[in-house]
Formats: C-alpha cells, structure tokens, sequence
C-alpha cells in the first residue's frame, strides 16, 4: 500500500472514529442525565454543538499562543489516533502503526495539553495558571501508574509495539491482557479515571472549585475545534486502551462495543462521586495505583 | 426580667425599663456604662450571644439610639440594651473585642447611619456602599425617594385621582 | 477509606432505571394552579375607578386611567397594570371593595414588537386590552372569609322604639368618639362620594380628620363646602353613602353620622375660633328671602367675602323647612340653633316675621340692595285632587308638622291615615304615632318605589305604621259617627314606556274603604310667587312653574339669584346649600365684575 | 509552613504580593461556587487561602430603608423578598412582630397553617442547600435530585399559595386561604419522595469516600467559638449545642408538635451536613404531625383596623424564629404613625457569612472555599438587608 493511499485510508478511519467519538459523547451525556433524573439532550447535541461553533466567528483575541492552544490540542488528539492501529488484522484501519508506537501515543496523550496550557496562559482568564497547574498536575500524576502498566506491557509481552501487543492477545478472551496482567489493567484503569477527567478527577475542569478550565476562553470555531478533539481524543484513549488491555478489535463493531465499555467504566465511576482536590488526586493515584503498577512489573520480573 | 433589671440596676445608670414580652425587656443604659455593662451581663448573667446590634434614628430628638440585643440561652431571655448618642456627634465605643461579629456590625452602622467606632477593626471601610458619596443612608432626614427622581430615569405615570378627576370631568365650573 | 463508602455511591445506578424528574417536552403548556397570582383580570363594569388598587400597590404598578365617561358613584377611570414594576402579592386584589379585579393563573405574555414604546408593552388595562387570560376562570380570587375592609358599619345606638314613640326626643343617639373613629376607619378615601355630593363635600378629608381625631380641622372642611353640618349631619339625604365604594359588596360608610359626630363634638362657643374667618368688609349689601337651608348658606359665603346681608324670614324662626318641615326627633331644634347662631354671629341680620310683598315689598329690595337671593322653599302642599278633600280633617302634612314645630298639638283621633310615600308622609305618620294614634300609609306604588329615605321607612315599620301599597285614592266620605271614610282602589304596575318606572294603573273595579279620624296628604309641595309684584320683576323671567334661572341660579335679571327648592328637583336640604353657595358665588363675580 | 503566613504589623497582617508568594483572588459576585450575590477575597499561596475577606453589597436593595417609607400593610410583599430560598420566615416574622405591637391575636387555625408553611419552606430551603453542598465537591448527581424535589415542594406552595417562589400568603392578622382540597394527599405523596431522596443521599453523599474526605475536618467550629462569633442554627448545633429557637422559646404551635433537637459533635462541615440532613427528616415528621393535628376548620384571619391607614402603637418588639440557617429575627421599632420608624432584620448569615466565614477560611484549600461556605449555608441579602 503506498503512503498515499494509506494516508487516506487513516483519514477517513480518523472520520469513522471522529463520528464515534461525538456519539460516545452524546451518549454519555445522556446517561449522566438519567443518573441525574433528568431526560438529557439528545445523543446528536455534540454534533449540533460543533456545527453551530463553527458557524460563528470569535470575537476575542489574546494574541497567536492563545489560538494555537486548540489547535495544539486537536494536533495532540490526531495525533494519538493516528500511530494507533485501530482494527486489527485490517489494511485500511491499523493508521501509521510502527515499533514503539506506545510510547508516542504516550507522548502524543501528555502532547495536547501542553498546548492548551500554553493556549490558556495566554489567555483572558487571570486565574487560568491556576487551572493549567491543576490539569497538568494531575496529568503527571496519572502518568505515572499509566506508565508504569504500559512497562508492565512491555516486560510482559516484550515489544513496544502496539499491534504486536494486540496479536499476543488474540486466540480467546483468557488472553486479553485483563486476564494475563490484571495489575496492569487495574493500574491503567484507574489512570483513565484521571486521563478521562470525570470526577472524582474532574477538579481541573470544577467551575465551582475556582478556575473554569480554558473553555470558557474560546468561543466559536476554536470551541468547535476543542470539541471535536473531544470526540477524537476520547475515542483514540479507548481505542488504545482496548488495544492494549482488551484484546483489540478485528472489525468495527467489536471496536465500538468494547471502547464504549471501557469508557463506561469512567462514567460508571464519575457519576457516583464528587471530586478530589488536586492534592487529593495526586496523592491517590501516586499512592495504590502507582504500587499497583510497580506490582505488576514486579511480577513479570520476578 | 424586672429583677434582673433592679440587679443591674445597682451597679449601673439604667432607665426606661420596658418588659415587652416575659422573656424580653429593653432598658436604657447610659453611654459611657454601656462596655461595663454589657461585658458584666455578658460574663455575670450569661446573656453571651449578642444577638444583633442597630441603631434607630430619632431625628426628630436629635440623637441615635444604638440597640444591642442580648440573649441569656440557659433561661432563653433577651435583654435590649439601648444607648442614646447625639445625633450631631455620633461616637460609640466599639465592641469587638467581646463578639467577633460586633465588628461587622459596627462597620454596617458606620456606613449606614455615620456613626463612629473607633479602634474597631475596618470600621471605616466601605461594606455594602463602595463608591457612595451622599450623606449615610439610613439616616432619616435622607431621602431616597427623591434620590431616586433626581437620578434616575423614570417611566412617565399616567395616573389620576378619582376626586379631582371627577371634579374635573363632572363640575369643573364649581 | 473504607470499602463501604466507595461502593455506597454506586447506589446512584439505580436512579437511571427510574422515571426521570424532567418533564418531557418545553413547548407544552404548563397551567399555573387554581390559585396562581398571575396577570390580572378586571370586569370593567363591576369596577367603579375608586384607585384603591392604586393605593394599596407598594410598588405604584397601577395607574388610573380614563376609559369611559365619569358619573355619579363611577370616575370612569380604570386600573392600568404596569408589569414591569407588579411584584404579584395580589393586595389589589384583596382590597377591591366592589370585587371586580382579581387575577387569572397565567403567567405568560409574549409580546413582538420591541421597538414599541414600553409603556405599551409592560403595561395593558385589564378588561380593555385584550389578552388571552381574559376569560380565564382559575387564578388568585380573594379567598371567601378573607377580608382587607371592613364591610359592616359600625352600628348607630338608636332609642329603643317603646321610648321613641313616647317623645320626640331624638332618636339617634349619635356616635360616640370611639364609633367614630372605628367609622371612619373603614373609609378608603376614594373620594368617588364628593363628585355625587350636591355641596360637593370633601367627605373623606374630613373622615380623615375624624379618624385622626383632628375635629378642628374636620370642622374646617365641612365649613368650605356647607355651613350647616349640623343639619346635614342629621337629615341629610345622603346620596354619597349611595356610591360609597364599599357599599358594592358591603355597608356604605356612615357618612351622614360620621358629619354629625364631627358638628356635635365640637362646642357652638368654639366655632368663631376654629373658623377664624378673616373677612374683607365690602360695602354691598345683599338681600335674602327666605332663610331656610339655601338663604342661609347663601348668606354664610356671602359674609365670608365681606358682603352685608340681611334676611327676610316671614316665620318667627330661621331655619324654614328644617324647622318646620323636619320633626324634632330627626332634627332637634337644638342643633338648628347651633348652625344658625353661628352665621348670625358673623353679622347676618335676619328680620322675623317679615313677608316679603306684605312687609316689605319686593321692590325695596331691589332697590336698596346689590343684589337679591331668592329662596322661600316649597311651602303649599298640592291638593290631592279628590271629591271630599275639603272636609275637615283632611289636612295636609306640612301644616301638621307646622302645628307641632309651633307647639300647637292637633287632635288627630284614633286612626290617621297618610297619604304618599315622600319623607314628608314619613315624617307625617312617624308624627302622629308619636301623638299617640294609629297611622296607616297610603301609597299609590310598591314598596320599592317610595321616594322616602329607606331608614325613614324601615324605623316607621319599625314603629308599627301600617303600609297599604298601590293604592290609589278616590274619594273621602263623611260617616254617620263624624268619622273620614276614606276611598281608594288597588292598582297594578303597568310598564307603559320603556325604560322608565312602571305607573300604577287601577284595576277597574276595585274599590277599598277605610275608616280613619283623620288623613293627611303628603304627596308633595310647590311653591308660590304672587308675593312677587312691582317693576323689578319686569326683567325676571318665569317659566312653567318656576323661575328660569342658569345653573349659577342667576335669573333673567342680573341682580336677582335663586337657589334651594324652588330651584333644583331633588328639594332637600344639601342640595339647597350647595345653591346658596354657588349663588353665593355667582353673585360675588357679578358685584366684583360691577365694582 | 511557618513562614507561609505573613508578618503582622500594627495588628494587621501584610501579604506582600510582589513577593511571587502570594496571590490575590477574587470569587465572586459571580461565580458558580459562591453563594448568591456575593464575593470572596483571597489571598493565596499555593492552594491555600491566607486571608480572607468577604464582601457584600452586590444585591443591596436597601429593605430597611424601603419599610421605613411605606405603609405597614406595604411591607408585606417586600419582606419576602430579603430572602429567597425561604422567603416565608420574613414574611412570618413580619406579621408577628407587626401583630404583637398592635396587639392582635390570630385565630388557632392561622397558627398551625403558618408552622406548615414554615416547615415547608424549611425543606425546600434544605433540598436547595443539599444540591448546593453536593454541587460544591462537584457530586452534579445529588445536585440535580435534590432540585427536582425542591420544586416539587414548590409545586405544593403553588397549589396552596398562588405562587411557587415569594407566596406572601402570612398576611398580617392570619393566613391568606385555605389548603385546596386534595392537597394533604398531593403533600404526602411529595414527602414520601423527599424521605426516598434523603435515604439516596444517605447512600450517595454521607457513605462517600470523596465527600467524606473533603468535608470531614473542613472548617471546624469549635464549642467556644459559638457565642463569641454569635453562631446559631445548624451550624451551632453541627458543634453539639441544643440550640434551637422552635424549642427554646416555641413560636405559632411548635410547643405542641413532638420533636427533638437534632446535633452533631465534630462541627466540621460533615457533622453540619448531617445535622441539616437530620432536620430534613425532622421536618417531614412536623409536617405530618400538623396536617394529622390540625384544626379541621376555623377561621383563618382577623381582619386587621383598616390597612390603609393603620397605626401601629408607640413600641419595640423582637421576634425570632428558627430559619434554616439559623435564628432570624424581626426587631421592631414603631413611633406610633402608619410607618416603620425601624425594621431590623437579623439575619443569621450576617455573622455567618462575614466574621465567621472570614475567620474560618484561613488555611484552607482554595477548592474548599465553597463548599465552606455552603456548609455554612449563608445566604448574601440577609446580610445587606
């Protein structure tokens, strides 16, 4: 397959997923409102949201930094999707999957961030340092169980490479990384919980506690471009989770049904509990997460 | 509530005792007393909630009367303590160091009625009214309603009498 | 941390397999309660404009506006809701005294057009504009027990009717200052009463003055408008309580007591004082004939301005039909007295006994004053035209009112008969009940017709008068023992023409009798004007029954005015002082333009 | 940690905020987490609040001032207005202090519907403030429920009152109507909903490592704190006092009604939340027990001298009542004419919220402050009246 050809098949993958991603959203929405006792907005709202954001021109203006921050950030959720092979076994869905794509996914997840840190700096809000402190603070702090599972992965299966990782999972549901390395697993699930942003770990996007994170900076097409990126980024995260822990996908619909469920675990999670402070999240997840993670190096080591 | 009043009433000036209801009852208490006074029933007689503190004006008798509202817990009594001040002079001791609450009190009366606290802490800074330059407004001789004609801008009225409509309408000759 | 507390939470799964709280569509109308304060609702025709609603409003949402024409007992103003100040407590509504405003349960008006003016966009006459809740039934009523007024009079203590009927004291003992505080704390101070007020009293300002216990300056007010409270607060026919705003859904305020509180409470010796009327001498004098009701009003306001005035009374005492018309139980001698010792005391000159046109002839007058006032009052009874009206014993009831006013007691027999249904033939037969006889009244229609005051009515039922309505007279018989066989024939209402009262019309063939001592006509009086003669009255013009006057009372002639009964319809006491006061008036502007 | 906190000079603390240590934050007037119309001045370092200072005057509209200018009976739609959430306590206060100068009495039945109406309030003001303490960690979930209830309460005063948020239904001299009928049901039905949610919230909220590592050990009020900051109500009985004003000194028909004062010993804003959540439970109790012994029928009001211009007798009274957030009390000033010579309103967020909140925000996280500040349940234009 030539490059060419395989670029457009990565786009119109990251189309499919995009699509997904928005869906994903809506649908959790959805499932907060019931949680909540209410009925909720429908299920096409992100889609709506993203069409009218784009439809309207922004009015303010806090210099270049402030308007690369989204696209940072979209950059960031592209990228991750990207250099993960989405289907596996399938030419046109494994993207610009390489040996040691983990680690840049992993680069690419801390990558948007940063931008949108730069972004926010420059920014209106004279309180969005505080944010930006809070998110990054967190980040590094679910970094590091996250990181640890993934080095648990690799001393376990002895690659870096995603689609490797996904063919030593394949041959029945017992060899899913869930079952071989279930230290692992648990390490980066709750990392996600931190990665997803839902409470308890949500204090980084609180309104109440203090600074409303950079959304309320952006208006218009940069808030679409934002919200889109939440559609990739979140889809791309469970994409790669479900590569790395749940065995892959061979086709699109077991993709869909197992990042949704993967997901679900953080709406399961976020729905029931109020937030962390900041302090609180870091020390939470430097504390069982992280131990849990050293444990399940420890183990292939040993 | 009259025995506690004859009690005090020993050690301290007091005058124009008025039991308004069993458990409550207002005395006038003179003014350089009054921090003697309420620290002694504060300690003494255990009247220790301060229950809120205001002044009324009296302008027609030119002075201020500052009203602290006492209440004992362990009879459930209040005991208002009322304290005359002139209304062109209006200093009053501050008591803030007895009720940490006394001292937002005291900054309300400072904004609203003008009148002087010394030694409490922000007494002078601007509470509710930053940025207000007129006379203080819950003085009497203050009048908002005619603040309010001069500036801001009204809805026209359209409004009539009966009577002089009626007199106009009816018998305009007479 | 325990592991109960992190999985307790989880608890809230179950919320999403139940009835979720919101409801499922924004667009679909949600009514708000039966009771819900919402916009308001106001039955214009119910409504009489009296602006309590405006006054109880703390936020002045209301404004009265003019919407139909004024008249008596209705401003024709209407409340006008101003939305954007409205804070919905609903006392407007609480307090309506004639219950014609409340408010529907809706809550939403959506209105295009912002360009508008926003007077016009916030605000709508409810009842005028139209609106969609118009016709809305649910919404905030004032609730059945619920009451903001006091809708009942305070009661006025009366002799008890034994003692009444055994002297002519005086019937109703008067309010004391505790009624008459309670009293005149139920008025609303709408002021819809002045306007129907003949004087045009400024009844509540001295209501208020009552309620505030400032009699002096009650005194005052009454003064400006009429210089016999003290009459009018006893006999006055009262057509202010008639469109009293409370009388709608309850009692009218006492307004005829409350006047006679305030003229009794305050001493004769003090009115001088009190008044205080500082007087301008002039040089023009002017001459009333007639001091009943409208010369002396007449001739108060025109001593207040400075002018002389003389009076010429043909009877030995002033006062004309309130003393010799009015019976002492309603009116005591006493409190004539007060009023016109008053005027007198500011230099009036009354000249008793004194017929102009016998004594003093009209020319004289004319000639020797600046101007002459005119108001002799209605003082021959019409006949009542029947075979037999001559006989003795057939009297009339104004000659028996006379006779008692003057100390002569008739002897009126066992059982008198009054014939008409005027506060005269009231004042008649509550009169010869007090003499002692048995009265029955005559009346040619229903009950509900009688001119007379429905107090007068109630109290002479209350004093055991017998009423015969529709009966018409025929005849009056001499009998064998001396006696009246008095005739007449029962007659049936007849609606001839549309739109006014039915006739009393009799049914052929019928034919009562009753047999009394004595009858007395009251069926209403005129006046005469043969006492009139010599060249001034060249210029006066005279028309079908009456002098042709202009509403000022000005006659054809300039320097001659008239006023009281020989001049309005209504013949009663307020209205003839509010004649002398504007003749008074009329006649100021004629000497000032002169001079 | 020591030198965290600034030098003190002349009894004043000075933060130098050039110094990169500190920084000065403003939450507030509008801000998500804050408690109505007002604002918090913080100085940080870090996380951690070193100063704070409360400000108000955002939502003055100068009620004092307003009665003194009008009629009696004209105060009555504005008192409601000083507080929102629990409008009916001032309009309670108002009539009561209104009536106990002129001497009224109000018929038996006016009694016990006024206590329903309070306790309803009560819990309205209860719900409203759980979906504000839960929304403060950020626990949405709770939030959401709890305002759903709150406004099925409101459905019930709409039905009785005629309106949902300022019923004015305590006129002066009785109540304003009757309950509708099938109303007793309509309210038992919506209480049996509120007791569910209490027990949801239970398992949710008070059983919640998150909620409990965040509200246990937040703003401790100790006992001797108590008086000195003039502390009533919930907080006070969250720090163990029996203090509670429908016992102390029972008003309307409290005194007939069977309930115990609710307390709690830690005084943080944990205990406080149970306490409030405790009194929600109380006052479901009360609400049954009035509709269960309430005076069938009776008179509802007296009809007061005529409101147009009434004169309320030369006097002074204090009234007080057990609000939700405290005592709340009326203090009375007439001089005999148709207007208020004063009308002091009490409220007791006044202390709560300025001396207090001032006091107990030092040296907490900046996340905290809100919920702080809930769990003091202030509530801004009681304090600027």
């Amino acid at each position: 397959m030539s490059l060419v050809t395989k670029l457009i098949w990565t786009f119109i993958s990251l189309g499919i997923v995009t699509i997904w991603g928005l869906t994903l959203t809506g649908i959790v929405a959805k499932i907060f409102a019931r949680v909540q006792g209410r009925l909720g907005p429908p299920v096409w709202q992100p889609f709506i949201d993203i069409i009218k954001n784009n439809a309207k021109r922004t009015a303010v203006s806090h210099g270049i930094m402030f308007y690369l921050g989204p696209v940072f950030r979209i950059a960031g959720g592209i990228g991750t999707y990207m250099f993960i092979p989405a289907i596996y076994g399938s030419l046109y869905f494994s993207n610009f999957s390489v040996s040691g794509d983990v680690f840049l996914v992993m680069y690419f997840i801390f990558f948007g961030q940063l931008g949108m840190a730069l972004g926010a700096g420059e920014g209106g809000h004279p309180y969005s340092a505080i944010g930006v402190a809070r998110g990054l603070a967190q980040m590094t702090a679910f970094e590091v169980p996250f990181a640890l599972s993934v080095i648990s992965l690799a001393v376990q299966y002895h690659t870096l490479n995603i689609t490797e990782i996904v063919a030593a999972q394949q041959g029945g549901i017992l060899s899913w990384t869930l079952f071989t390395n279930p230290l692992a697993v648990i390490a980066a699930m709750i990392a996600m919980l931190g990665m997803n942003m839902y409470n308890p770990f949500s204090v980084v996007i609180a309104p109440q506690e203090t600074p409303i994170g950079p959304p309320t900076e952006y208006s218009a097409s940069f808030l679409g471009m934002l919200a889109t990126n939440r559609g990739i980024f979140n889809a791309a995260k469970m994409v790669l989770f479900m590569n790395l822990y749940f065995g892959g996908a061979t086709n699109l619909v077991e993709m869909i049904v197992k990042t949704f469920c993967i997901y679900f675990f953080s709406v399961f999670i976020g729905v029931a509990f109020p937030r962390f402070k900041t302090e609180d999240a870091i020390r939470f997840f430097l504390k069982v997460p992280t131990l849990v993670g050293i444990l399940a190096i420890a183990v292939f080591l040993i | 509530m009259k025995e506690l009043y004859d009690t005090i009433s020993l050690q301290f000036t007091l005058k124009d005792f008025h039991q308004q209801k069993p458990n409550l009852a207002f005395a006038t208490a003179e003014k350089q007393q009054l921090i003697a006074l309420l620290t002694y029933m504060r300690d003494v007689h255990r009247y220790t909630h301060l229950v809120f503190v205001t002044a009324v004006d009296w302008l027609e008798e030119n002075r201020f009367q500052i009203t602290y509202m006492l209440h004992n817990y362990d009879i459930k009594a209040d005991f208002g303590i009322r304290v005359m001040l002139d209304r062109d002079k209006p200093v009053m001791e501050s008591i803030h160091h007895l009720w940490e609450q006394g001292r937002v009190y005291q900054r309300e009366l400072h904004e609203m009625f003008g009148i002087d606290f010394p030694g409490s802490p922000g007494v002078n800074e601007p509470m509710i009214l930053e940025g207000w330059q007129g006379p203080p407004v819950m003085r009497r001789d203050f009048d908002t309603a005619k603040y309010s004609l001069e500036t801001y801008d009204h809805r026209p009225r359209d409004t009539r009498e009966p009577e002089s409509h009626m007199k106009e309408k009816l018998y305009p000759e007479d | 941390m325990k592991l109960k507390d992190i999985l307790s939470p989880l608890y809230v799964w179950k919320r999403a397999f139940e009835k979720p709280y919101s409801i499922a569509t924004l667009t679909e109308q949600r009514p708000g309660s039966p009771v819900y304060r919402g916009f308001h609702q106001n039955d214009i025709d119910k409504c009489i404009g009296c602006g309590s609603c405006a006054e109880i409003c703390q936020n002045i949402t209301i404004d009265m506006v003019q919407v139909k024409e004024a008249k008596d007992g209705d401003s024709g103003l209407r409340p006008r809701f101003d939305y954007g100040l409205c804070c919905w407590c609903a006392l407007c509504v609480d307090i309506c005294p004639t219950g014609s405003l409340r408010m529907s349960n809706a809550y939403t008006w959506v209105e295009e057009g912002l360009d508008k003016d926003v007077r016009e966009t916030f605000c709508f006459t409810p009842g005028v504009d139209e609106k969609p809740w118009d016709s809305e039934e649910l919404g905030y009523k004032r609730p059945n027990d619920y009451e903001l007024l006091h809708l009942d009079r305070v009661p006025m203590p009366h002799l008890p009717v034994e003692e009444r009927l055994s002297s002519f004291v005086e019937m109703v003992k008067g309010y004391s200052r505790e009624l008459a505080r309670k009293e005149a704390d139920r008025c609303i101070q709408c002021g819809i009463c002045t306007a129907t007020c003949p004087a045009h009293m400024n009844i509540p300002a001295y209501i208020k003055a009552i309620r505030e216990d400032n009699l002096e300056e009650g005194l005052r007010i009454m003064y400006e408008t009429n210089p016999l409270p003290g009459v009018c607060g006893r006999i006055c026919t009262r057509r202010c309580e008639d469109v009293c705003a409370l009388s709608h859904r309850g009692e009218a305020i006492s307004i005829r007591w409350l006047k006679r509180y305030l003229a009794d409470s305050v001493e004769g010796q003090k009115y001088a004082e009190i008044l205080a009327l500082e007087v301008q001498p002039r040089n023009q004098s002017v001459a009333i004939v007639g001091a009943g009701p409208g010369g002396l009003s007449a001739a108060y306001y025109l001593l207040k301005m400075g002018y002389k005035v003389e009076i010429f009374e043909a009877r030995p005492a002033a006062g004309g039909m309130l003393r010799y018309g009015i019976p002492e139980y309603r009116l005591p001698y006493e409190a004539i007295d007060k009023d016109i010792s008053f005027i007198v005391s500011l230099g009036a000159v009354i000249h008793y006994n004194t017929n102009v046109g016998k004594d003093v002839t009209f020319d004289a007058l004319h000639e020797n004053f600046s101007a002459v006032f005119i108001s002799v009052g209605l003082f021959d009874s019409n006949r009542l035209a029947i075979e037999g009206e001559t006989l003795p014993g057939v009297i009339s009831g104004l000659d028996l009112l006379d006779d008692v006013t003057n100390g002569k007691i008739p002897v009126l027999g066992q059982h008198v008969l009054v014939i008409g249904g005027g506060n005269v033939a009231m004042d008649a037969a509550r009169t010869a009940r007090r003499l002692g006889s048995d009265v029955t009244v005559l009346y040619r229609r229903r009950e509900i017709d009688m001119p007379a005051d429905r107090e007068e009515i109630e109290e002479a039922m209350e004093e055991k008068v017998a009423f015969h309505f529709q009966a018409i007279p025929i005849a009056i018989e001499k009998t064998s023992d001396n006696r009246l066989n008095f005739i007449w024939g029962k007659a049936e209402m007849v609606q001839q023409e549309e739109g006014k009262r039915p006739v009393p019309v009799m049914i052929e063939g019928s034919r009562e009798q009753v047999v009394a001592d004595t009858v007395i006509s009251a069926i209403g009086q005129s006046a005469h004007y043969h006492w009139m003669e010599g060249n001034a009255i060249t210029n006066i013009r005279f028309g079908r029954f009456n002098i042709e006057a202009d509403r000022w009372g000005k006659t054809s002639d300039d320097k001659v005015f008239i006023g009281g009964d020989i001049f309005n319809r209504t013949a009663d006491a307020i209205t003839a002082i509010a004649d002398g006061h504007r003749s008074a008036r009329a006649i100021d502007a004629m000497l000032q333009q002169k001079a | 940690m020591a030198d965290l906190y600034p030098p003190i000079v002349n009894g004043k603390s000075v933060y130098d905020l050039n110094s990169g240590k500190y920084l000065k934050m403003w939450q507030g007037p509008q801000h998500p987490g804050v408690t109505g119309n007002m604002s918090l001045e913080l100085i940080i370092s870090g996380d951690q609040v070193v100063d704070c200072k409360t400000h108000v005057g955002y939502l003055h509209r100068g009620f004092e001032k307003l009665m003194e200018r009008r009629r009696y009976i004209n105060c009555f739609p504005i008192v409601c207005r000083i507080c929102v959430p629990e409008p009916d306590t001032n309009e309670y206060l108002f009539a009561a202090a209104m009536e106990e100068l002129l001497g009224v009495e109000i018929p038996e039945r006016a009694l016990w519907l006024r206590t329903l109406n309070l306790e309803l309030s009560r819990l309205a003001s209860f719900l409203m403030w759980t979906g504000g303490q839960s929304g403060a960690f950020g626990h949405g979930t709770v939030a959401q429920w709890a305002l759903a209830h709150r406004d099925y309460v409101l459905d019930l005063f709409e039905e009785w009152t005629g309106a949902r948020i300022y019923h004015m239904y305590m006129t002066p001299g009785g109540v304003r109507g009757e309950l509708p009928e099938g109303w007793t049901k309509h309210c038992e039905q919506v209480l049996a909903g509120v007791e569910k949610l209490l027990g949801e919230v239970w398992h949710v909220m008070f059983n919640n490592a998150v909620f409990k590592s965040r509200a246990v050990g937040l703003g401790v009020i100790t006992p001797d704190m108590i008086d000195h900051f003039g502390v009533v109500g919930p907080v006070a009985r969250g720090s163990g006092m029996q203090r509670d004003v429908r016992k102390d000194s029972p008003y309307l028909v409290y005194d007939k009604l069977d309930f115990q004062i609710e307390t709690e010993t830690a005084g943080d804003t944990y205990a406080r939340a149970v306490v409030r959540w405790k009194e929600m439970h109380q006052s479901i109790s009360l609400i049954r027990q009035i509709l269960k012994n309430m005076p069938a029928s009776g008179p509802l009001h007296v009809t007061l001298p005529n409101v147009l211009h009434l004169k309320v007798p030369a006097g002074e009274t204090y009234v007080r009542a057990e609000s939700t957030r405290g005592e709340y009390g009326y203090y009375m000033v007439s001089d005999g004419s148709a207007y208020p010579r004063k009308i002091t309103v009490r409220g007791p967020s006044y202390s709560h919220a300025m001396a207090l909140l001032e006091h107990l925000a030092v040296g907490v996280n900046i996340a905290d402050t809100h919920g702080l500040m809930l769990s003091l349940h202030t509530y801004p234009p009681e304090i600027e009246r």
